[in-house]
């Protein structure tokens, strides 16, 4: 490495020159293939959320024709059949559909720029991981379109699940659209891990890290051991479906607790991996908005870990109705109590930074913020609850569970990716959000949020099971019931509101400038929205807080290759340069493959050995997409 | 949205499936009439033969009642003779493409509905007609008349598996 | 009127977990408020006063707030252990409760009915039933679960936590009332279309009365009486009715589904869908599928002067 | 860096490394993670499915030989080393050196293949047969796809490694491809004790 000469002279001459060059390489290619071709972490990133955002529109309706079904008991506005489909869907879309990809989405956009870099480590394997997810998307909605939503409830117990008490197609298409979402998930989680660990800005050593890209790594190794399990357990149930093998058949030495156990392995996993970008969301608004460090980064940082590896070992406590030996159902209760350890220490250093600063800015991401405190808060203190053996065989499956972990759910991860949105839009689209209109759109939410779910609470203790598609009057579930269908329109409306915010702002929003914030990552330097290249030099980093602790002399990375798309490999611990690295350009393979595997996926839906044409398939388009160019430096192949 | 006309084409293709996952518990009437158009058990009439009636099964095809057929094959006990899974035993075999009375739905219907000689009891008067239906889906669909997608890969129940006699229980917990 | 919540123990278990629960609620709520209320304490406290410039805290300050988390962390595994020791000693708890029980029920889940057998050494004294379960007070009543097709879960909140019912396990669970009275339950494990109406009762008696209804409930049904009900059990034993109903005493034999010899005793049609009156089972029996859709039970088209005496008949079985 | 200059300038460095300092190395760890997590599973599986019964293998499936199995172990042992100096061959850029140990870790990977593929043909039983049936069935059928998937792209490398076209990128390949291997050899033998050798000792109950 050597280290160049300031030339102060021809300074603003080389950026210009090296700015019009990185434009043309880093250009996203124009028509509809080019549409389909593109790579760039932004344009993915950007896909991911908007897609993730559609699907949590179209859950949200089916929440609410579900509450407009239990708001009177004895009602019939809907039919069993279909209101079986629909909380099946709601739960499906949400947890695969929506919480999952909208994180991605912003992990995929967001990390890039905050380690300092200009794509993800992978670009290709990004855009198939997007085009999976929205192919398993809409092949789970089509099928919903066409009366065939599945119907057996998101985890979809066995043997309800399985060939003789679901009849149709309607659990395959749930089981595969697991996979298409699986493998998404896992491409998006070999991005985000390779990225921060290698893609990192010199001067980025391990604890300069910001706290969200920790919280999203932690969530990519998570997903690597979790995911597998789904697909797997997904894959013996389509198996068990289309070619008879028994898994699942008691009869022939399957057993149906084997699905409870596989599904739980990952299903438990996913709430952290849902709620630990959530957390990290939440540890940078409120940098943000204190404008100090985030007291305890280490203690932060090792919870996080902590969660995430604890997170394992306590899927059992889905299962202790199922009359599990008192000792093992003894040593998940304690993990599970065990684990509110490292979110109280986070909580903890979020109540020490806003103390120690002593001020907040409040907007509506702060609001969105505390929103999270509190509501998290009882999320988590009902989770410890159902910790309990005893208690959670009274509450286990009731509208109590639903409470927690809506709580948990919506309180720990959307009400901090409604605070990142309204933090970050800004840096995507150039213009900041209406203020005013944010406000209304948090306390509509917050209002109708524990409207809706407070009461659950209570119809958990006084019986109601959860996923009844109707209950008798003399239940006396009716009044509470119709106070969460209240709640639940007025959700509804915060969600027009925050849609027609959106709408407003991007055409008459306050331009949002470089840093309307005063935050301390890296992606505020560059302009908003960012270019392709993300940076002209790419940033070196002196300190936690990168732009707080930058100097106006702080050297820039040069010497990158201009004509192709070349990043910097840096080390791992300590963030030195290391290697550069050429990436790959735009290209239709990724759409192409996806296609190929989509097609050997449904394929095998109706007929299980035409998996083979899809493998076939697959193999060709693979072929194609790593098909040796003549050119070695195909970061500049044709940007037709 | 591009997705909207790719979805659309989608859709169209699955519109002609939605009617395999159609529920409908509350069928009643659409056999009333079937009685009466029997088919002939033999096409040997005097004065040559008539054309049979082709009566296709209500069910034909739809998964859910193909699904209802089975779990009343078990429960009422078709097993028993006819074998797991129509496999055969006292009773003959289901699932070959040999019919000693027909295999076409309606001829499958009427040996339920009035039994047969050397041994199959009538059901007519112990069934009400829709379930006898969706038990001439089911058996259809063993023979491999039905869609496939509209079949069952398997049962929960014991296999007709001659190395296996009994259901394996598992251990029993506190 | 039925008991159906958790907030109601009528039985020892039940009562054990209120207790537990309580101490849970307790702490819960302290928790809530001292950590909520420090939230909006900060929230008060720094109200539109916007930090104007990036500072680190001092180091004075920084050091308090790290001995402040420090306290709350080992205080928060303090309340944990705390809480996991009463949940540890309430589980045994409830597991000696279930020892040395005094009567036996086995206990089987159908989509979506639950078929209920008193065990006795004396086969001549087990009996058959559905959907209610009385049980003597005072007494310890072992559950045998389990399931003939998916897996259901038992759950009486006023008497005992839940316990699935799966193919192929077999479960147990201990119940015990400590007073007379009507507790609801209701299938906690989706099981599909009839989910909503798998709902059982249990019926505390006074042992005296318990066996009582025991004596009676072994009694085959009642042999009609005049032309009228003779009439009603001619149409139910020549109708489809005993493909799948047991009426001990007649020639319907079905196990299909619930055994009707004394279904006018219960108090409910349909596993708890419809109170068992006159009106009701009248509708129930000529268009099951509109009350319960998606049951097995098919609409049997019974010729209209049949019905009347069908009806009789039925609620003739006491 | 010992002083405060404007620039760091990159321009020196090399624009290949192989191993840890390569992101393709962490995208084969990726996939190393995400399938040893899935094939542990699967054998966990078969254990758990094990306790549930009382006889193993269950009625339906018989014990099977394990002459044929432990040669393919053996060929798929030995095309481990040819993976590994391929890779090392890589790294120094000897092309030709390369090509060879990925052609004879190819031959031992085909002829692992033919052998697994006439063992898989005399199985006395599918995959409908009990449950130790489908899960063995599973077993082959995942590995067996991974064991194709691995001679397949070996196969591509060793057809690039001809052309011109061959650059660095596909240096790094032949480094994915040998880390991949080694896990596709390195999964097989829990899988192959789980198959074929585990019924032996496991079968009383």
């Amino acid at each position: 490495m050597t280290e160049a000469q300031p030339q102060p002279e021809s300074v603003a001459h080389l950026f210009e020159e090296e700015r019009s060059a990185l434009q043309k390489v880093w250009r996203n290619p124009r028509g509809l293939l080019g549409w389909f071709s593109v790579t760039t972490h932004q344009e993915i990133g950007r896909r991911y959320i908007f897609t993730a955002f559609l699907f949590l529109l179209a859950g949200g309706v089916e929440a609410m024709l579900m509450r407009l079904q239990l708001a009177r008991p004895d009602n019939h506005f809907l039919s069993n059949d279909f209101y079986d489909q629909l909380f099946t869907m709601h739960g499906t879309t949400m947890m695969f559909l929506f919480a999952v990809p909208v994180l991605e989405g912003f992990a995929i956009y967001l990390v890039p720029l905050m380690v300092g870099t200009r794509n993800v480590a992978f670009p290709r394997l990004n855009a198939f991981g997007y085009w999976m997810y929205v192919f398993g998307g809409i092949f789970l909605y089509i099928g919903f379109l066409c009366n065939t939503g599945a119907d057996a409830g998101w985890f979809a117990y066995t043997p309800l699940s399985g060939p003789q008490y679901s009849p149709g197609k309607r659990v395959d298409f749930w089981a595969q659209m697991i996979t298409f979402t699986e493998v998404s998930a896992l491409s998006v989680a070999v991005e985000i891990m390779t990225t921060v660990l290698r893609l990192r800005a010199p001067g980025m050593s391990l604890n300069r890290i910001p706290i969200f890209v920790w919280s999203v790594f932690v969530q990519a190794l998570m997903i690597l051991f979790a995911m597998p399990a789904i697909m797997l357990s997904s894959g013996m149930l389509l198996c068990d479906r289309t070619i008879g093998t028994h898994y699942f058949n008691p009869s022939e030495g399957g057993d149906p607790l084997l699905w409870q156990h596989l599904f739980w392995f990952f299903g438990h996993p996913e709430v952290y991996i849902i709620f630990i970008p959530g957390t990290g969301f939440v540890s940078t608004l409120i940098t943000a908005a204190t404008r100090r460090p985030l007291f305890g980064y280490t203690a932060v940082v090792l919870s996080l870990i902590a969660t995430g590896f604890m997170g394992f070992g306590l899927w059992v406590h889905h299962m202790f109705a199922t009359g599990l030996p008192q000792l093992g159902a003894s040593f998940f209760s304690a993990a599970t109590l065990v684990i509110a350890i490292p979110t109280g220490v986070q909580f903890f250093c979020w109540i020490a930074t806003i103390w120690s600063a002593g001020k907040l800015t409040m907007n509506t991401a702060t609001h969105f913020m505390f929103g999270f405190f509190f509501i998290f808060l009882a999320g988590g203190l009902t989770g410890v609850m159902l910790g309990s053996v005893p208690l959670d065989l009274q509450v286990h499956d009731t509208y109590f569970v639903v409470a927690h972990f809506h709580y948990v759910l919506i309180g720990g991860m959307v009400f901090p990716l409604m605070g990142a949105f309204y933090h970050w839009i800004p840096k995507m689209t150039g213009r900041l959000l209406n203020e005013t209109a944010g406000k209304v759109n948090f306390w509509l939410l917050f209002v109708g949020f524990n409207l809706t779910f407070f009461p659950m609470h209570l119809l958990g203790f006084y019986g109601m099971p959860r996923r009844v598609y109707t209950y008798q009057a003399d239940t006396g579930w009716g009044g509470l019931s119709e106070l969460a269908s209240i709640g639940a329109a007025l959700i509804a409306l915060g969600g027009l509101v925050f849609i027609g915010n959106y709408l407003w702002s991007m055409r008459h929003g306050i331009p949002a400038g470089n840093d309307p914030w005063g935050s301390d990552t890296l992606e505020w330097s560059t302009t908003s929205p960012p270019p392709n290249y993300n940076y002209v030099h790419l940033p070196t980093v002196s300190g936690r807080y990168a732009l707080w602790s930058r100097l106006p002399d702080d050297p820039v990375v040069t010497g990158l290759h201009t004509d192709r798309r070349e990043v910097l490999v840096t080390g791992i611990l300590d963030g030195q340069p290391d290697h550069r690295y050429i990436l790959p350009g735009s290209s239709i393979w990724p759409l192409l493959t996806a296609i190929a595997v989509a097609i050997g996926f449904i394929a095998s839906v109706f007929v299980f050995h035409d998996l083979t044409y899809g493998i076939i398939l697959t193999a060709l388009t693979l072929l194609g997409w790593f098909w040796p160019r003549r050119d070695p430096r195909h970061g500049v192949k044709d940007q037709s | 949205m591009r997705f909207a006309a790719l979805g659309t084409i989608i859709a169209l293709v699955f519109v002609a499936s939605c009617q395999r996952e159609q529920r409908n518990p509350r069928v009643v009437a659409a056999s009333a009439s079937v009685m009466t158009q029997l088919p002939r058990e033999s096409e040997l009439v005097p004065g040559g033969s008539v054309p049979q009636p082709r009566i296709s099964s209500p069910d034909n095809g739809n998964a859910y009642d193909i699904n209802q057929g089975q779990t009343l094959f078990t429960a009422y006990n078709c097993a028993g003779c006819h074998g797991g899974e129509g496999g055969g035993g006292i009773g003959p075999a289901l699932n070959d493409a040999n019919w000693i009375y027909g295999g076409e739905p309606a001829q499958i219907f009427d040996s339920i509905v009035r039994g047969r000689p050397n041994g199959m009891p009538a059901w007519g008067a112990r069934i009400p007609k829709d379930k006898i239906w969706a038990l001439v889906a089911y058996v259809r669909s063993l023979s491999g008349q039905q869609p496939k997608s509209a079949t069952a890969a398997r049962s929960d129940d014991i296999e007709p598996d001659p190395h296996t006699g009994t259901t394996k229980a598992r251990g029993s917990t506190p | 009127m039925s008991v159906h919540s958790a907030f109601a123990p009528a039985g020892a278990q039940a009562a054990r977990i209120y207790e537990h629960w309580l101490l849970y609620w307790y702490v819960a709520l302290a928790v809530y408020v001292i950590v909520g209320g420090a939230f909006l304490y900060l929230l008060i406290r720094s109200w539109r006063s916007r930090p104007e410039s990036i500072a680190e805290p001092t180091q004075p300050v920084q050091h308090r707030m790290a001995k402040y988390v420090g306290a709350s962390s080992v205080a928060t595994a303090l309340i944990l252990i705390l809480l996991l020791v009463s949940a540890a000693i309430t589980g045994h708890d409830l597991a000696s409760y279930g020892q040395k029980p005094n009567l036996q029920i086995n206990v089987i889940g159908h989509q979506w009915w639950w078929e209920v057998q008193y065990q006795n050494d004396d086969p001549s004294m087990t009996l058959m039933t559905a959907n209610e379960i009385h049980i003597p007070t005072g007494q310890k009543v072992l559950l045998n679960l389990t399931s003939s097709d998916v897996i259901h879960s038992f759950w009486v909140p006023s008497l005992n936590g839940k316990r699935d019912l799966i193919p192929s396990h077999q479960n147990t669970l201990t119940i015990e009332a400590d007073r007379p009275g009507v507790y609801r339950g209701q299938c906690a494990e989706f099981c599909g279309l009839q989910h909503a109406h798998m709902i059982l009762y249990v019926i505390a008696e006074p042992p005296s009365k318990f066996s009582a209804w025991m004596r009676h409930q072994l009694q085959p049904a009642p042999e009609p009486v005049d032309a009228k009900l003779r009439h009603g059990r001619d149409v139910f034993l020549n109708e489809p009715c005993v493909t799948c109903h047991t009426v001990r005493g007649t020639t319907a034999l079905g196990t299909v589904g619930p055994d009707l010899t004394h279904i006018a005793d219960r108090q409910t049609i349909g596993a708890g869908t419809l109170p068992n009156t006159p009106g009701h089972l009248s509708g129930w029996v000529t268009d099951p599928q509109r009350a319960k859709p998606g049951i097995l039970m098919p609409t049997i088209p019974i010729a209209p002067n049949d019905v009347q005496p069908l009806l009789v008949y039925l609620e003739s079985l006491r | 860096m010992t002083s405060n200059p404007r620039f760091i300038d990159v321009a020196d460095l090399p624009t290949i490394a192989f191993l840890s300092r390569s992101p393709a190395f962490w995208a084969a760890i990726g996939v190393v993670m995400m399938e040893g997590t899935m094939f542990s599973l699967l054998i966990a599986s078969y254990y758990y499915a094990r306790l549930g019964v009382d006889v193993w293998p269950p009625p339906g499936t018989r014990l099977l030989g394990f002459t044929l199995p432990t040669i393919e172990l053996v060929l798929l042992l030995i095309s481990v080393p040819p993976a590994y100096w391929s890779s090392e061959a890589a790294k120094k850029n000897d092309i030709p050196k390369a090509r060879l140990h990925l052609i004879l870790n190819v031959v031992f990977a085909l002829a692992a293949l033919a052998v697994r593929a006439y063992e898989w043909g005399t199985l006395n039983f599918d995959w409908k047969a009990n449950i130790e049936a489908s899960i063995v069935w599973m077993m082959l059928a995942l590995h067996t796809f991974e064991l194709g998937s691995g001679i397949l792209i070996t196969l591509f490398l060793i057809a690039v490694s001809l052309t011109a076209r061959f650059n660095d990128t596909h240096r790094k390949g032949i480094d994915f491809d040998s880390i991949t291997w080694y896990f596709i050899v390195g999964i097989w033998i829990p899988m192959y004790a789980t198959i074929f050798i585990a019924p032996y000792i496991i079968q009383a109950s």
